[in-house]
This record gives C-alpha cells, sequence and structure tokens, in this order.
C-alpha cells in the first residue's frame, strides 16, 4: 500500500553500500599490503611510512615543562629532546649533550653537539639550555619538574656549546633526572612568541610537530634534519584519541590503527591474531594502598602490618591483571638492581592468623571499619579496592568502596582527605624518586603524613652517595624499613601490553619507554 | 509574530542567567582543584599556588564571577585553563560534531520511526502493530552504550569493520564523515526512534478518529491522502514536541556516544574538562548548551505555528 | 424507473473476535432521484449507522451482514459489496455527506480553500482557475458574503453556521445525486438551523439532487422531507410520507414521538414522554419487539415474536402487532421478516 | 477503578507489563531466599565460568555468582528507580501544584527555576550533582531525582491548570474553601491520570540513567550489583565471556520494556480522548 516501503528498502542498500565500501576498502589496504610484502624491500619502501597509534586519552598540552600527563608525554617525548637519556639498559647516554664531566662532585659540564638546529632553524646554543632549566625552576612557570632540579643553584654558559650546571651538593640522582622526558631543551623564541609551549612544540627531536585537532588526532612528521643518521624512518606519525578500549581494540584488528595499548584481558583476547603482535614489558609502575598514618586506627604500625598480611597480593594479580603482574615494594621490580626480593619478606605472606593477631595486639580484635576511595577512572584501581574488601572482611576489617571521578581523586590525594586510597605510583627511573620523594617527612609526593627519622636519614644520605654500591645498600635498608612500617601497602608492578599490526617493524617496548618508535618502520 | 520571538528571547536571559550562576557557584563547591590536576603528583606547593593565581582562582569568588560574566557579555568566553586555548572557538568546533551527530541521529530515526508508526497505527491491534511496537520498546529499552560497544564487536569480528579512526568534518570529506557518523547515529537513533514510532502511533489513532478523517473519506479521497496530508500532518505536532524535546537532550547527552566513538564533540570536551576541573571550559560549554536548548524549544514553538494555523502568537 | 438508491434487507453486525451481535437489521429505503427522504430516531437507533453503511464509512468493527444497497445513477453499482476504489469515485461525486460537528469536520491545519477544491481534485480534471472560480461561486451559493476571504481562512476562524455552509459547498461542489445529512443543524444555533435548512433545500432543487436527512428531530423533517422512516433499535418501525407519518400515525412508538413533541408545543431536543431507554443492542431480545419494554400497548405476542411490517393503508408501513388486531394488517413482506 | 483494572486486565500488552514488574519486584524483596549466594561472594578458583549447574547464569571476572548478583542487582536498580523518580515526581508534585494553583509571581519564580534546571543537560547535570555531594547510592538517587523534577513540575502545572477551569473548582473557591483543601481535595485527585503514566516511564529513564552513570564510574558504588555497574563491567569480558554481559542486558531490557508496556496502556487506558 505504501510506496514508502521500496524507499525504505533502498535506504536499506544504500546503508549497506556504505558499509561496504568501508570494508571493501580495508580489505584493499591489507590485500596491497600483503602483495608487497611478498616482494623484497625495494618493494617495501613504497608503503606509506604513516605510524597510526591509538592514545587512551587526549593529550593535556605540549609544554614539557607544564604537563606530565602521560598521553602529553609520549607526544612531546618524540619532538623535544633532553641533554642525556636512557639506552635500552637504562645507562645515561649522550643526547643533545655529547659529552659531559664533573670537576667536582656537584658540578657538571656539558658538550654540546654542534650544529644540532631546533625544528624552527634555530640553532641549539649553551644559552638555550641555560634557559630551558631557568624556566623549569622559575616560580612562574609552575613546572611539576621543577623538584628534581631543587638542588641547582645555577647555571653558567661557558662556551657556545659547554654549560656549566652547579649544585648545592653532590646528588647521585642528577644525571638520570636528566633524561626525563619534561627536562627537554626548548627554544626561547617560541616561548616568548607563544606564551607558553602547550598549544606549539618546536623542539630538536626526530618527529616535528605539525597539528593538534581537539579530542581527535595529533600529528608529528618527519624531522629530516634529526641529528642522528638514519633516524627516524617513519615519515609520519599520527596519534588518535580514542578513550574507549573496545574501540581501540576494533580498530587495531581492522587495521585502522598500527598501534595501541590495551589492558592485559583485551591483550590476551587478540595475542593468537595473525596480523597483530601483542609486545609486552615489566612497567615502572607499581599499585599501592595509601594510608592516612595520622589517621585512627591506621596510625598503628601493627594495624597496617596486619593489613598487608590480609592482602592476597596474588589474587590482586590473578584477577585485577589477568596473572601477569608482580609483587612489588616501592621500587618496581623493573627497576632490576635497585629493588629488593619483596615476596620472601614476612609481610608479603598472605597469613590470616597473623594478621589477626597483630589487630588483637593492637586493640582491634574484633576489627573496624574503614572506608576505601578509588579512583572511577581506572577499572584496575577499583576492581583492586573490591578485592581488599573481600580480603580484609576475613581479618574483620569492614571497608566501604567509595570510588570517585579524577578530578576528585587528585584533590583527595593531595589533601589525604581519604583514609585509605587506592593508587598507582611510577617509580621513576631512580631510586630516589620512589623513596626520597614518596616518603621522606619533606617529600614533595608524601602526603600520608609519614614520618621517621631514621628513613629520612637513610633517604637524604642515598641522595649524595655516589658509589653505586654504597648507596644500593642504603636503599635496601631504606625499603625495608619502608615495608616493616607499611605507611602505603605496595601491592604489585603490572605488565604493560602494546599491540602492533605485523607491517610494524622494529618496534621494541622498554620499561622506561614503552614507546620508542624512532627505528620502527612499516612494511 | 516577531515581537513574540522577541518577547521569548528576554525571557532567556534570566534562564541563562541562572544556569550561569548554578553552574559557576557549583563549581566552586566541587571538591577537585584545577591546578593540581594539572601539575599531578609532581607539583609542588609554590607552583600550585602560581597556577592557581594565574587562574585568578584566589580572588573572592563573585570578584570570579564578575570577571567572567562580563566577559562573556562581551563574546568572550575566556581561556581553557588546561590548554590555554579560547573557549569560544572550541565550544563551537565540537558543536559542530554533536550538531551532526544529533541531527543524523534525528532523520536517521525519524525515516524508521515515523513510517513505521503510521503503520502501526492504521494496522492498530494486528501482527504488524505488536511487532513494531516491541521492536521499538526493546529499542528504548537497551542502554546505549551496551549496544554501541557490542556493535562494535560483533562489527569488527563478523565483517572485520570498524568505523574509521580520525573525525573529518562533513566538508572536507563527506563519505568518509559519514562512515565514521553512522555506526555512533544508527545507536542514538536506535532510542530516539524507539520513541517517536510510540508517539507517531499514539497520535495516528487519536487522529484518525478525528470527525474531519470521516469528512476527507467522505470525499472520495484515496487513502494513502488520507493518512499522509491529513493524519500525518495533524500528528506532526506532538510527534514535533518530542522530537523538539529529544533534539535538546542529545544536544548534551551524546556524552557518552561520543566518548566510546572517540568523536570530538562538546559532550566528551564538558566531560574531559569536569575531569580536569577546567573551569572555564565547563562554564563556557554548559552556558553554550543550555542557550543552544532554549533556543531548539523556541524554534519548536515556531515551527508549531507554522504547522498549525491556530496557534498563533502575539 | 428504478429509484435512485435500493436498500434493501440492511443488516449490520459488531463484530469483533470474541463478539458478534446484530445492530442494524433489516432496512429497506427507496429513495428516488430528487427526493427528500428524512431518517428520524433516538441516537442509537441505527439510523447514523444506516447512513455511514451507505458511504461504506462504517468503523472496522461494524460490518454490513447482509443486504443490498443499490445506487442507480450512469450505471448500477450495489454499494454493500463494491470494491473501495469503485466506492471512492461514488463518495463525494454521487453520493456526498454532511456531518453533525461542524467544529471538527474540517481539519484544521488547511485552508477552507484546500479542503473545498480537494474534493474537486479528487473527481475533477479541471486547471487551478477555474476551480478556484468554482469554489468561489459555490461559497456565493451557500450564502457566504466574501468568498475570496473565507477561501483563505482557516476552519477556526470561522463561526459554526459558517462552517456548516462550507460543508454543504464542500457536498454539492460535485452537483452529486444524493447528499446525507447525518444532523446537519443539531450542533447550532436554532435561527441558524432554519436558515442552513432552507439552504439545503434550495441547492438540492437547484441541483437535482435528492436528500437523505437524518435527525432526530421530527422538526426538521417537517420542514425538509417527503418521506420518512421511523428507526428504533436497529430496526425500521414505520415508514411513510410525512404527511401520513404525521397525521395518522400507526407504530406506537411514532405515536409517542409524535406526542411528545405536542404536548411541548414547540421543537423538543428531547423526548421526554417515553418511559424507559432506548437498549442498547446487547439488550435487544432474542424474540419479540424491540420497542415492547416501552411500549404501552405491548401484549405477550410482543415479547415472544417479532412483529412483521404490515401495510397499514396504501404506502403506509408498520411493525407492530397491534395491526393486526385492529385488522389493518395487510401483510408486506412477510416472507423478509424472519422471526 | 473496579472498571479501569478489569480493563487493564482485558489490556494483554499491559498485563504483560504489569506481570513482568511485580516478579522483578518479588524477585527484589525474595532475594535473600531465592539467591543461592551472597552477591559479593567470591569464588576465585571459579573466575569468568560459563553457566553451569552451580553457577546458574556464570561467574563474573572476581567468581562471583551472576545470577545472585542480578537478583540483589533488582534491589539496587528498583531502588534507584523508585526513589529517584519518587523524589523527582513528589518535588515536582508540590512545585507544579503551587504554581499551576497560584499562578502569578510564584508560578513565575518557580518555572524560571526549573526552566534553569530543564536547560542543563540531563547527564551533565546528574554528573555535576554527583560531583558536589559525592558518590553513593544515596546521592545518585537524589541527582537522578532532581533532574527529573522539572518534567513533573511542567507536566503537574499544565494539569492543575486545566482542572482549574473546571466550575467546581470555581465553586469551591467562591464559597471560600481554603486553597489548601482545594488542591489536596480537588485538583490532585484529578492530575492523577497523566502524572501515574509519567511515573512509569520515569521509572524506566531512572534505571538508564543509572545505567548511563555507571558507564561514567559515577553509579551505584562497587560491589554493589545494580544491572548498569554489571553491564558496564562486563564490556571487558564480554568477547570471552558472553553470559557477563547478556543475563544483566536482557534483565533490564526486560524491566525497562515491561515498565514502558505499562505505562504505553496506562496512556491508552487513562486518556479520555483515545478512549473507543
Amino acid at each position: 500500500m505504501f510506496k514508502r516501503k521500496g524507499f525504505l528498502v533502498s535506504l536499506l542498500i544504500l546503508l549497506g553500500i556504505l558499509l561496504a565500501a568501508c570494508t571493501s576498502e580495508g580489505e584493499n589496504d591489507n590485500s596491497d599490503s600483503q602483495n608487497e610484502g611478498a616482494d623484497d624491500q625495494e618493494a617495501a619502501e613504497d608503503v606509506e611510512q604513516v605510524l597510526k597509534i591509538a592514545n587512551d586519552q587526549e593529550p593535556a598540552g605540549l609544554d614539557p615543562h607544564k604537563t606530565p600527563a602521560h598521553s602529553s608525554v609520549r607526544i612531546y617525548s618524540q619532538v623535544y629532546s633532553g641533554l642525556v637519556t636512557f639506552d635500552e639498559n637504562m645507562e645515561v647516554v649522550p643526547d643533545l649533550a655529547e659529552e659531559w664531566n664533573q670537576p667536582d662532585d656537584s658540578t657538571y659540564v656539558f658538550t654540546l653537539r654542534e650544529g644540532v638546529q631546533f625544528h624552527n632553524g634555530n640553532e641549539v646554543t649553551a644559552e638555550d639550555v641555560k634557559y630551558s632549566f631557568e624556566r623549569i625552576l622559575d616560580e612562574e612557570t609552575a613546572s611539576h619538574i621543577a623538584s628534581y632540579f631543587s638542588n641547582v643553584e645555577s647555571i653558567e654558559v661557558v662556551g657556545d656549546y659547554e654549560v656549566q650546571f652547579n649544585l648545592s651538593n653532590p646528588d647521585a640522582t642528577f644525571l638520570s633526572n636528566l633524561t626525563n622526558a619534561s627536562a627537554a631543551i626548548v627554544d626561547q623564541e617560541v616561548v616568548e612568541e607563544n606564551g607558553d609551549l602547550q598549544q606549539v612544540a618546536v623542539g630538536t627531536g626526530p618527529f616535528k610537530f605539525e597539528e593538534w585537532v581537539a579530542d581527535n588526532r595529533v600529528n608529528l612528521v618527519k624531522n629530516e634534519d634529526y641529528f642522528i643518521e638514519g633516524q627516524p624512518k617513519l615519515d609520519e606519525v599520527i596519534y588518535y584519541t580514542m578513550k574507549e578500549e573496545s574501540a581501540r581494540l576494533s580498530a587495531i584488528r581492522t587495521g585502522e590503527v598500527d598501534l595501541t595499548t590495551l589492558t592485559a584481558q583485551s591483550a590476551d583476547l587478540i595475542s593468537n591474531e595473525e596480523e597483530i603482535d601483542v609486545k609486552d614489558y615489566q612497567s615502572l609502575e607499581y599499585s599501592y594502598v595509601g594510608f592516612n598514618v595520622n589517621s585512627e586506627p591506621l596510625d598503628d604500625p601493627k594495624v597496617r602490618q596486619a593489613l598487608s598480611l590480609a592482602t592476597d597480593r596474588q589474587a590482586i594479580t590473578d584477577i585485577v591483571w589477568n596473572g601477569d603482574a608482580v609483587v612489588s615494594g616501592p621500587v618496581a621490580p623493573s627497576m632490576g638492581d635497585w629493588s629488593i626480593d619483596v615476596e620472601s619478606h614476612e609481610l608479603y605472606q598472605n597469613d590470616i592468623e597473623q594478621a589477626k593477631a597483630l589487630l588483637e595486639e593492637a586493640g582491634y580484635a574484633d576489627g573496624f571499619d574503614i572506608t576505601i576511595t578509588t579512583a572511577s577512572t581506572y577499572d584496575d584501581m577499583v576492581d583492586t579496592a573490591q578485592l581488599l574488601q573481600q580480603q580484609w572482611e576475613e581479618i574483620g576489617v569492614s571497608a566501604e568502596i567509595k570510588q570517585i571521578e579524577w578530578g576528585e581523586y587528585i584533590d583527595t590525594w593531595s589533601n589525604t582527605s581519604a583514609d585509605v586510597l587506592i593508587g598507582r605510583n611510577g617509580s621513576g627511573t631512580d631510586p630516589d624518586r620512589a623513596l626520597n620523594y614518596f616518603f621522606h617527612t619533606d617529600g614533595s609526593a608524601n602526603v600520608w603524613g609519614f614520618t621517621n627519622s631514621e628513613y629520612d636519614s637513610l633517604v637524604e644520605e642515598g641522595k649524595v652517595t655516589v658509589d653505586q654500591g654504597e648507596r644500593q645498600e642504603i636503599y635496601n635498608e631504606a625499603q625495608n624499613l619502608l615495608l616493616d612500617l607499611s605507611p602505603n601497602l605496595f601491592l604489585v608492578s603490572p605488565m604493560k601490553y602494546v599491540a602492533v599490526r605485523d607491517s610494524v617493524v622494529d618496534f621494541v617496548p622498554y620499561p622506561h619507554d614503552g614507546e620508542d618508535i624512532v627505528e620502527v618502520s612499516k612494511q | 509574530m516577531y515581537a513574540y520571538i522577541i518577547r521569548r528571547l528576554l525571557m532567556l536571559v534570566p534562564v541563562l542567567f541562572g544556569v550561569s550562576v548554578v553552574i559557576f557557584f557549583t563549581l566552586r563547591i566541587i571538591p577537585g582543584d584545577v591546578a593540581q590536576t594539572i601539575l599531578g603528583t609532581d607539583a609542588t606547593k609554590e607552583s600550585l599556588a602560581q597556577l592557581r593565581k594565574d587562574f585568578g582562582l584566589d580572588r573572592p569568588v563573585i570578584e570570579q564571577y564578575i570577571t567572567w560574566m562580563s566577559g562573556v557579555l562581551m563574546g568572550d568566553f575566556g581561556e581553557s585553563m588546561t590548554t590555554g586555548r579560547e573557549v569560544l572557538p572550541d565550544i563551537l568546533n565540537r558543536f559542530k560534531i554533536t550538531f551532526e551527530l544529533t541531527i543524523l541521529s534525528a532523520i536517521l530515526s525519524w525515516i524508521i520511526a515515523i513510517p513505521l508508526g503510521v503503520i502501526a497505527g492504521i494496522k492498530r491491534n494486528t501482527k504488524t502493530d505488536f511487532t513494531v511496537r516491541i521492536v521499538s520498546l526493546l529499542g528504548v529499552s537497551i542502554p546505549n552504550f551496551a549496544l554501541a560497544t557490542v556493535l562494535i564487536l560483533i562489527l569488527a569480528l563478523t565483517f572485520s569493520y570498524s568505523p574509521p579512526v580520525g573525525y573529518v568534518g562533513f566538508f572536507e570529506d563527506p563519505i568518509r564523515n559519514l562512515q565514521i557518523m553512522l555506526l555512533p547515529s544508527i545507536v542514538l537513533g536506535t532510542a530516539m526512534a524507539g520513541a517517536v514510532m510510540r508517539m507517531t502511533r499514539s497520535s495516528i489513532l487519536e487522529i484518525l478518529r478525528q470527525d474531519f478523517i470521516r469528512t476527507i473519506r467522505a470525499k472520495g479521497a484515496k487513502e494513502r491522502l488520507v493518512i499522509f496530508n491529513h493524519a500525518l500532518r495533524n500528528a506532526m505536532i506532538p510527534i514535533l514536541t518530542i522530537i523538539g524535546m529529544q533534539i535538546g537532550v542529545l544536544l548534551g547527552g551524546t556524552v557518552i556516544i561520543e566518548q566510546i566513538f572517540s568523536l570530538p564533540g562538546l559532550g566528551q570536551l564538558v566531560l574531559t574538562s569536569i575531569n580536569q576541573r577546567d573551569f572555564t571550559v565547563i562554564q563556557g560549554a554548559i552556558l553554550f548548551i543550555a542557550f543552544v536548548f532554549v533556543l531548539v524549544n523556541l524554534l519548536v514553538d515556531i515551527l508549531y505555528s507554522y504547522l498549525d494555523p491556530r496557534i498563533t502568537y502575539k | 424507473m428504478k429509484p435512485l438508491l435500493n436498500i434493501e434487507n440492511l443488516s449490520i453486525n459488531y463484530m469483533t473476535n470474541k463478539k458478534d451481535f446484530n445492530i442494524v437489521k433489516d432496512v429497506n429505503i427507496k429513495i428516488d432521484e430528487r427526493m427528500k427522504y428524512g431518517i428520524v430516531g433516538e441516537s442509537g437507533s441505527g439510523k447514523s449507522l444506516t447512513s455511514l453503511a451507505i458511504m461504506n464509512l462504517l468503523p472496522e468493527v461494524l460490518k454490513i451482514q447482509e443486504g443490498s444497497i443499490e445506487l442507480n445513477t450512469d450505471s448500477t453499482k450495489d454499494l454493500a459489496n463494491i470494491s473501495k476504489k469503485e466506492m471512492r469515485k461514488v463518495r463525494g461525486r454521487e453520493i456526498s455527506m454532511i456531518f453533525q460537528e461542524p467544529m471538527t469536520a474540517l481539519d484544521p491545519l488547511y485552508t477552507i480553500e484546500y479542503q473545498l477544491l480537494e474534493v474537486l481534485k479528487i473527481h475533477k480534471t479541471y486547471s487551478k482557475k477555474e476551480m478556484y472560480k468554482i469554489g468561489v461561486d459555490m461559497l456565493k451559493k451557500v450564502g457566504i458574503a466574501r468568498p475570496d476571504q473565507v477561501m483563505k481562512d482557516y476552519p477556526h476562524q470561522l463561526s459554526g453556521g459558517m462552517r456548516q455552509r462550507v460543508m454543504i459547498a464542500m457536498a454539492l461542489i460535485c452537483q452529486p445525486k444524493l447528499l446525507i445529512a447525518d444532523e446537519p443543524t443539531t450542533a447550532l444555533d436554532v435561527t441558524i438551523q432554519a436558515q442552513i435548512l432552507d439552504l439545503m433545500n434550495e441547492l438540492s432543487d437547484l441541483h437535482n439532487t435528492a436528500i437523505l436527512m437524518i435527525t432526530h428531530d421530527l422538526g426538521v423533517i417537517l420542514e425538509t422531507c417527503e418521506r420518512v422512516a421511523v428507526m428504533y433499535a436497529g430496526q425500521i418501525v414505520e415508514e411513510s410520507t410525512v404527511e401520513k407519518i404525521f397525521e395518522e400515525p400507526a407504530h406506537p412508538y411514532t405515536k409517542g414521538l409524535l406526542s411528545s413533541i405536542r404536548s411541548l408545543g414547540n421543537k423538543s431536543e428531547e423526548l421526554y414522554s417515553i418511559p424507559g431507554n432506548v437498549p442498547t443492542p446487547d439488550q435487544y431480545q432474542e424474540l419479540g419487539c424491540r420497542f415492547a419494554t416501552r411500549c404501552p400497548y405491548a401484549m405477550d405476542q410482543c415479547f415472544n415474536q417479532e412483529p412483521l411490517m404490515y401495510q397499514v393503508q396504501d404506502d403506509h408501513l408498520s411493525k407492530c402487532w397491534l395491526h393486526v388486531e385492529e385488522g389493518r394488517a395487510n401483510e408486506r413482506s412477510s416472507e423478509r421478516t424472519r422471526s | 477503578m473496579k472498571v479501569f483494572v478489569q480493563r487493564l486486565i482485558d489490556d494483554k500488552v499491559g498485563l504483560f507489563g504489569l506481570i513482568g514488574i511485580l516478579l522483578v519486584v518479588l524477585l527484589a524483596l525474595l532475594a535473600p531466599l531465592i539467591a543461592p549466594y551472597k552477591p559479593d561472594t567470591m569464588f576465585t578458583e571459579h573466575v569468568l565460568e560459563g553457566p553451569s549447574s552451580q553457577f546458574l547464569f556464570g561467574t563474573d571476572e572476581f567468581g562471583r555468582d551472576i545470577f545472585s548478583r542480578i537478583i540483589y542487582g533488582a534491589q539496587v536498580s528498583l531502588q534507584v528507580g523508585l526513589i529517584a523518580v519518587g523524589i523527582g515526581a513528589i518535588g515536582g508534585l508540590i512545585l507544579g501544584l503551587i504554581s499551576g494553583y497560584f499562578q502569578g509571581k510564584v508560578d513565575q519564580v518557580i518555572m524560571r527555576v526549573m526552566d534553569v534546571f530543564f536547560a542543563f543537560p540531563d547527564i551533565l547535570l546528574a554528573l555535576t550533582i554527583i560531583a558536589v555531594l559525592g558518590p553513593n547510592l544515596t546521592n545518585t538517587m537524589i541527582a537522578i531525582g532532581i533532574v527529573f523534577m522539572p518534567v513533573f513540575t511542567r507536566l503537574v502545572r499544565s494539569a492543575v491548570m486545566t482542572v482549574k477551569e473546571n466550575e467546581y473548582i470555581t465553586n469551591a473557591q467562591a464559597i471560600g474553601v481554603r486553597p489548601s483543601l482545594i488542591i489536596v481535595r480537588h485538583i490532585t485527585p484529578n492530575i492523577m491520570a497523566p502524572f501515574i503514566v509519567q511515573i512509569t516511564l520515569a521509572l524506566s529513564g531512572a534505571i538508564l540513567t543509572e545505567a548511563a552513570l555507571s558507564f561514567l564510574g559515577l553509579g551505584v558504588q562497587p560491589p554493589n550489583p545494580s544491572w548498569g555497574v554489571m553491564l558496564n563491567d562486563a564490556r571487558t569480558y564480554m568477547e570471552f565471556a558472553p553470559w557477563t554481559i547478556l543475563f544483566p542486558a536482557v534483565a533490564i531490557v526486560m524491566t525497562i520494556f515491561c515498565f514502558n508496556l505499562l505505562g504505553d496502556s496506562l496512556r491508552d487506558l487513562l486518556d479520555p480522548k483515545l478512549k473507543q
């Protein structure tokens, strides 16, 4: 009766065609690359050297001195260089600085590579280094990384390519702090033109910043004049903001993106798919339970120890991280020799009886009520909270879970307005950060109210001890002390997963740099 | 008519003023601090204080409001606290996408829902009617994030299809744009279609009982003429009401779908800014959404008078 | 010569999956060309349904169970058994209809022009200009002073009387052979009622259009009609010329109707004097006379056996057992009235 | 009333909806009796197992029994629906009655305030309210309630304005009956029809809104099992453990479906315009 039926049918067909068009387009891409892959390397050069990366968060800004967010770091670290960097073994190696020497324990002199240009053509000189670090240290900049360099007293330009850092006291962490992507060398001219560097990025790195379309994508293109010969191999890198895990999963499957980070569960799903390689690496992060150590009953170390004993870290590994995580102390195991073996530690044994005994000693034989606060933004934190709730129940601690969104979470963290807070820490690249920064009485990230003079003097000593072996011993002692006092419960350090299409070659993620793409090419 | 529109526009003023006050002062009560969110765990007390000072957050709240409002009145919505970008151009850019998504899903739902609603109404209490009603109700009953995720998964697994990544504007590349927008529009359209279909059906039922329909049949008119020229046109008035409401809701309510499908729309902007406590962006965006919402309502009212000669505004 | 409209044995049933019962039964009506015929009865008597049956506009749940509706114009058609397509050609062109409520009988969203000319568009192939002219002429004929203005108006801008005039114009614009008027004046003021009735009379004479007047108001019948059928509870109980019905009513129901008017001395909207109510279809007796429960003359027989239609005098039928007693029973169609 | 119930029973569709809702209510009330396990008991040896005789609907990522969680989830989802809509409806009723009855300045003020809230996008308004109050079950319900209030206020107001025109109200006013009495005795009963219909429809809306907030991590707090939370959590596992998403989805869809069926048929029954 209705001709509309015909109309509807044709509409459906139209939609079908549209869908089909997209699908076949994707297939063509695949068959193209397969054919070319079958030929030898000459053909490979025909492949568009464009790497598409799914970014799980929108970059918060591009200023390396102002933005610690990982979604930003992964981008600006490709655009900027620092004085020095880590190699794959986490040894400090030259970057912009060709070489350096130490006239005394608290003085460093760096010699710069000559003829390196910023992407805008300006040459990099000692003045730029001085400017960059003064910018970091300037209160007006409100740089997150200022705390790393608080003992830099002055920076002197010795020659065009020579710059000297004068420290107030010896600092064993200084060089490794310089490898931080945020310790980037920036161009004064660009800062002055734009006010800050949140929207622009002009560095000396392997890629040049081209365009940032908010909540959509960031495009980087090859820096033809990169100071390391033969790098990078890619012509273009595009970071697409894709917050939804299922969308990233679907996009890597269909080849819409070449590279993405995934959760353990999703990584498991595609590990068998032929066209996708899942690379994993032990992260430098660990999850923890933070205690407000000035609030009853958590002010009693026995209570905190009891909670540690009541915590089954293996269950957390199995359920939250799909079995792929290792138990961790305050220094993540991927830090190698710096970290101590915690597995055998007394408080890491899931011993309910012992825990109950400790609670009784502390005067809480019947347990107590407590609220566990966690960030709704991260599923792993919420899941960890739920497991702890169950586990602690066994020693009579009845917990309620409070989920808050990220903005409030950060606030809660910094004001210690929660008694028990689930979180994740990056332990940095030097144990000083993991131990001093987070737990020294004056540590800027010590929000827990934790204070112990013995511990304080240990980490202070560690910072100024230059001998590696000695330093290691000091930190071992500090870590053991920290475990005993348990201002935080250190849980596990998860694996990280990066899924890449098999058209991407030479991609190797490292704990300290999950996304090193200078050597990467596509075939 | 013009006098009416002007009066209605004037009535916007107190509403928007209310919205601005509510959002501005609510934001100042919400726990959370933009400086802390930006600087994260590495921040020092000094850098936090500096940043707060930069944003003017150290001044009295009333003063902050007056500064902001006088800027807004001059068309200056300020700069984002996190990205430093101008707020208004950002909002407008994002709005384009949300608007396109809204319109596409609305159109998609109309072409499906209105004919089905008419058919169900004409064939009341037949099997066709029941089928259409049940399907449409199911459409309304599924939480859209679940529908979206399931769709994404099924399409990826069975047709190895996923929407192209990286939004492009309609005028840059219409085909790619539509490919990107298709799935999210279908998901949003599903719920909308259900509601529109139900309203169409019940309005058609009501109109078909009216005397004038008998008059038109008595003239010897074909059933098609009766349905489309008379019944449907009369039914359009209540349908329009529900469409207007939905468009209004969608303009601010596509947050979840935008997030799942990685569309850089207004909803995402607000959500991100709420998470980051980027006050200037939240304030600006909410005010803008409210403005558009009230405008859509006004537009619907004006459309009424276009569709129904009995309604005149003075 | 064949009558213009010949309804024979028309029965209408209410039919759903669950229920099936009779509503209108054995209606026989003959209307000649140019004749003005009236059907009178209380609401629920089936008079309106009879008219809707002629137009094939019965609601879905109502079905013609039996009988024929023969329309003799250029050709002969049985409207009880006709395709939808054929019927559409009849509606508006050969038979048109005016409804009770001028307030709701027009589509509120279209101008008078659109709705008036819609009929022409459906059935004729005039140019726009011609159509407009015909429309304006028609509006003039129904006594509308400023037809050009009214053409542009929407229904809600017109008074009730004006709207009914528009309805008449719409009904007559294709010069149909038969105009069915279902309570055309009930919703109008008394003064306007008379004007409208006069107008209808006048125009039907002018266009040679027969009228089927459906009303509860005997006064309207007296003013307009030549013949009349009295309906009660879905059946015709008496049929004759208007004169005979008014002067020598035969059926007790008709007598009751007439006395109720006369007792009030003027036209009445309500029929007060007959005790009881019209039965609803589900109360219809299986056997016997449907009026028996309210009839002052009811006999035992009336409750057991349905009366036949008797010819009480020349050209005058009545359906009552009394006529046998009176000896005037001259059975007209016993073979049709089954009991 | 009797006629009304009879008609509802005759209307099979509405009856189906009603029975479905009663079933869910029954499930919720009898949850401790029906559910084989507690909703937060973790069987860590049985993580993500498919349906079996031990776990009727399978288990989730913590090894919790999905069947039990769905039954307890009915409690949470219904509670959210009822209380949130209760807040919105009662608030809207009071404001709408005052606004519609007294009109004038009071009306202006109330309606402008409602306009302000109406102009906020639903989800974002709820999000903001929760951000201020802090996320927990109670605040979620309050937030959804506030979001719904303007709709109820407008509905009640316009219904009151229609009813007020009736003669018996004018008469009551003329003989000096107190306004409060007129509102309670005469007006309120007469606006119940559209009000009740709106409540049924809002109930399904509230459950959906809670689900949407769960997606944003601001709905019901874990380990409480609301259907929305279950649905959202299951998205990660649905590919290799489809039962984790299937059963909560069916529960939520069927419940909302039933509310809508009931709402639709109540509207048909209570709307005089649609009477046959």
